[in-house]
């Protein structure tokens, strides 16, 4: 976080943006947006936007990677150049990798990868426009693009992240309170049993604090997927009524 | 050979049949564009210019970032282009990570062909301060699905995004990009068109399987007053000269189409 | 899968029914650290700051070297802090030469975001020249012999060896190695504790094979004053908030053991 | 092309290097100068100098690249460090890989690939001094170790390009007219079809210049034409009568 | 060699650290000190620090590598980072590349590599702190690494450097030596029959300095072999004692 | 193993039979060179110096190209030497594509060495403005066919062209490559000789097959005077010291002989 801690970020208990400490930004979901992958997933969360897109599962490749158990989940986030204030010169670099890494994690708990031995699945997510909080974007669009590809998982992943500015506890930070706020947590957690699949931290949070944060990603992630849920009924529901 | 090219050259017979009697697999005429989509300043959050374009099942979006380098050595006094293609393997299972492929290459090298030598960007207005420090125009194009013809998709919406550009303040050596300083000086637009020569005849706008399997594709591109400005041959077959001659009439024709509708 | 992975995942069973029982596969007890021996100043002829740290099997030096540069654009009174983890096949037959694997980065990125976040360093203390030229303090971790938990073992060091890293002097744009003009200008001591997760129970300082066969990671870190500075899950599996929670605060408690008797 | 056009380029219907319009600089072509290649040519063409080598048909490696039906070709175009003003990295650049791209397709029109499925031929040219029209020399020194590389052909093909300088259309365009030039439109022919099998064009040109500029490169190109069936009789036939 | 020679390096026939011209500086050495590795070696000489370490034999690998006569030798040298003045960046440069091409050349004469066909030995040398004469203390450390690994040999190599300073031949330079030196030339030999399988050298030498270089160099090499021995003996020994 | 090492290890056994009789693959006595062949100035329409040097079948060019730049810290009152070589699949189905082989890499590596070390060039005679500007003097060594040898064949060629190398004109901080202040500063010429142990024997400039078949290759490079000012030992053989000694003798002697002949 930022060592630039001057800028007042919340007003009358009002966060720049006008929201409130627990309020997340606007989400909007759509499923199936691309014709080539086996499942995609466009997704706004305020100013961010990012595509998913499912490939698989398919024979892993090269050979040697194949796992005769079960699938390898193949995870890449990557940023679009002009997805950001300053180019960002194309390609992976050290930040995206380690993302990359963690968020394959995640769905691998749920994703049912036993199904599919010597098999990869390539989840790939372009993040096109970012504003604080992509990691959380790419993976909330990622799990609907599996399930929109079909793929077998015991649940969804929702991705919420808390943080602090102002001292104050809040969820789903923006782009000006991650510049200038003092701790951030982003998370993802499967819904129902409330396990926590991806959590990270930086900043400065006492244990109370954190204890906060956490609760308000979950909360937040909740709410995560009740979109995703709708958007994903939509579109099949939409479907079987032949739209 | 990989399984994908072995899939694809089982269509081949059906698409030279069709094309045999100037039919295309999807039943476009030989000179219909797919329909095109338009969704301007797309990246407005964090791009200086954008444009998200579909056409057909080709979807892409070309943003625009200004900033701000040294010119190169030989033109002290020019702002300068840049002009990359992002084909990532989300767009489609053609594509792989790494280093840009051969195809990306001269996919961005063939759209930055026709803007720098339409001469579209007026690069003498964009001197911060001669032989030192000059805006880079960096263009990128990032592909979402591709299915055929990301030269002619890409500069259209390269184009589109290039004429909603603004130039970000500029003081005390530092870019401001809250504000704007006016419009990039823009004095063209550069149309492409690029046909697939398909059992001897050309189709206009291929799609992923007409660009594949075509013996030969041909670029053209046209400024605004209908001279060229950029060609490309692709592709192991060749052109009659007479055939090339009608094609670049086409192409000025068609370029004035796109022109009215689109810009 | 590679041959090593196999010979690995045979260890699974046991593991997994030690831990049933709350032991572990070396007899540790599942808060126990391995011995910690800390040679300082192991490099003390070429860089600024060093130790040499092994924990259990795991060997690997911190080493600082101090150099200058331009600050980034956004921070102009600050110096820059760059933390590398070199993992070379010297120290495990699992690593390779190439560049850095998603491993490497994501343990130097962890240690690196310990030390920033606690704001160990002042690093507005840094700066030669505002806007100009400041010190980059370069942080870089060399596996000798890996055997688990190099996040802890790693960032201990890197801690140790900013505590006794010298300032060079700096003088008409040149840095003199042979004199220094003080300490390096910290202002806490980040403490990283990982555990794993296996079979529900959660044990502190995995060994290799704990880590590599856990279901999941958890790395914690904290500052002096015991609050938290960075934390990192790792793992496909997962951890109740409860249970974070717990493992929160055996964290901090451990920290403090840790700092009082190494720093 | 250059945005600077201020530079007279041609005096009293004669240009800077004395050349009239439809002039090529002058052309020297060797075949058989490299002793490991499978056939080779050493082309200069005004000052431009090049040295093309063909191996193969060999099996195609990786294996994943062979095809069944024909031998892939593989052309690689390459611009040694001194061969340019400013020195030049070493390495593949994006001009260079386009180069190789086009011209490799270019080639593969007339070689009989499909005698040697699963191989591949390569055809590496290097260009040791550049003076304009490299990719047109090139080509057609690649060409000619081809026919001495013994490699089945329907034709050689043959090269040249034509321009606009100082608003006349000119063919075979040399370093200070490409640098002030206002057009350059490089071809690649099959000389007694006619056949293109190469095209670029860059610059500003009205259709009917376009036409005249198409019309000189294929005429400049069967002058390239004559030019190496004129090498290769003349290394043949001395080889034929013993020298 | 540097072209500054104006530092006075000798006087009295003392060396700046007090040595005399045939004196090496103090060598330790350590066999058997990483645990993952199935040899290796830990050597300090002067303010030089190294670590070796043998993976192997075992299956060579890419598979095209496997030589069905012998194994594969494999040799790595290797800077830390922060093992020099000037930072290094990570990884190989050009040096280091050379400096390993022929070392492991140089260990190829005496490891039994016809012992192992389609196997490849690896041998890591990591410098940690660098003082001069790395080369040499990398590859006397790899020899004792390839011993403690149980690799069959006919001999250990030994290495060490003589050069040249303000004019007068001496063993074994040290970095100032080094920086203002007018020759250096590393050795490696193989002690009992003076064999030499690895010599470099640069600066200026008569023919008859180099002769007596040569010599210095050898003598040199022996005694880093005692060295060598002792510590082999004491580890060894140690280890039939039941320490 | 490749194919085509498997074929040349099968002419291994005639090579070491002649070898047991002093006779070499292709008749030449053991201590003479194939031709040598030069055309000097061969890149004379771009490169500040040039050479084309054939010696038997083995061709290359070595260019010389100035540019400018910073000085090493280390040394702020000399220009710069870089030396470099390119060993493409062009010159021999040995070589391929991507960054420099060990092999490449040590071939420049050797043939700097010797220009370096002679003090050849008077890089104090290099300085444009002392700590800010200097002439950085590039060789870049191009092979088009390799036979063997390129150490020897390489750096005559580079100190021919180096001998021949014009400065351009240097005004207002740009290069005038049309114009020229003169030759490079130079005041020395090493010469480089390379030895193949062959069944004990040692031939002057091995062509491939005893280059490559060879127990052992050692250069050696002499100045004017007769001093040494480079070696390098290559292969897994070995040589006694009482042989280098006469190998030593015999360079220093062809030193002088191609000195010359060529220079």
């Amino acid at each position: 976080m930022s060592s630039n801690t001057d800028v007042q970020l919340i007003k009358n208990g009002k966060r720049l943006s006008g929201r409130k400490l627990e309020d997340l930004r606007e989400i909007k979901i759509q499923p199936g947006v691309l014709d080539n992958a086996d499942g995609s997933c466009y997704l706004e969360w305020g100013n961010n936007k990012v595509i998913a897109a499912v490939y698989g599962p398919k024979e892993a490749m090269p050979r040697h990677t194949q796992n005769p158990l079960k699938a390898v989940m193949n995870y890449k986030y990557n940023m679009a150049p002009f997805s950001v204030e300053d180019r960002k010169r194309p390609g992976p670099d050290r930040r995206s990798t380690e993302i990359s890494k963690i968020s394959g994690a995640a769905l691998s708990k749920v994703v049912l990868l036993e199904k599919f031995p010597n098999m990869q699945i390539d989840v790939f997510v372009d993040v096109l426009q970012a504003d604080a909080g992509t990691r959380c974007a790419a993976l909330s669009a990622a799990s609907v693009a599996l399930a929109d590809a079909g793929i077998p998982m015991t649940s969804l992943i929702a991705c919420c992240a808390a943080g602090k500015i102002d001292n104050k506890v809040v969820v789903d930070l923006d782009k000006p309170e991650d510049n200038h706020g003092q701790a951030d947590v982003p998370m993802a957690v499967i819904p129902r049993t409330e396990e926590i699949v991806l959590l990270q931290m930086d900043g400065h949070l006492t244990a109370d604090e954190f204890k906060t944060a956490m609760r308000m990603a979950i909360d937040g992630s909740k709410k995560v997927n009740e979109i995703q849920i709708q958007a994903l009924k939509e579109k099949y529901q939409g479907e079987l009524n032949g739209d | 050979m990989e399984t994908s090219e072995v899939l694809l050259a089982l269509q081949k017979p059906r698409l030279y049949e069709l094309a045999a009697a100037g039919a295309r697999i999807d039943g476009r005429k030989p000179d219909e564009y797919r329909q095109i989509t338009i969704d301007e300043n797309f990246i407005a959050f964090t791009a200086e210019g954008s444009c998200r374009l579909r056409m057909g099942n080709t979807d892409l979006i070309a943003g625009v970032k200004l900033t701000t380098g040294t010119p190169f050595p030989d033109t002290p006094e020019e702002g300068v282009l840049m002009t990359g293609a992002e084909l990532p393997p989300l767009a489609s299972s053609e594509f792989s990570f790494g280093p840009p492929s051969p195809f990306a290459i001269e996919t961005a090298r063939v759209i930055d062909r026709g803007i720098r030598e339409s001469k579209m960007l007026d690069v003498k207005k964009l001197v911060i301060e001669p032989k030192e420090s000059v805006w880079i125009v960096n263009i990128d194009i990032q592909a979402l699905n591709y299915d055929g013809n990301l030269i002619d998709a890409g500069q259209l919406a390269a184009v589109k995004a290039l004429l909603s550009t603004k130039i970000p303040k500029y003081e005390d050596g530092k870019i401001i990009r809250e504000e704007s300083s006016g419009n990039l000086p823009t004095q063209d637009k550069p149309i492409s068109t690029t046909f697939a020569q398909v059992n001897k005849h050309n189709f206009l706008d291929p799609k992923f399987e007409e660009e594949r399997l075509a013996d030969a594709l041909l670029t053209i591109q046209s400024t605004e007053k209908g001279a060229l400005c950029a060609m490309q041959k692709q592709g192991t077959g060749s052109f009659m000269p007479k055939e090339v001659e009608g094609l670049v009439e086409e192409s000025i024709k068609k370029g004035k189409e796109i022109r009215k509708k689109f810009l």
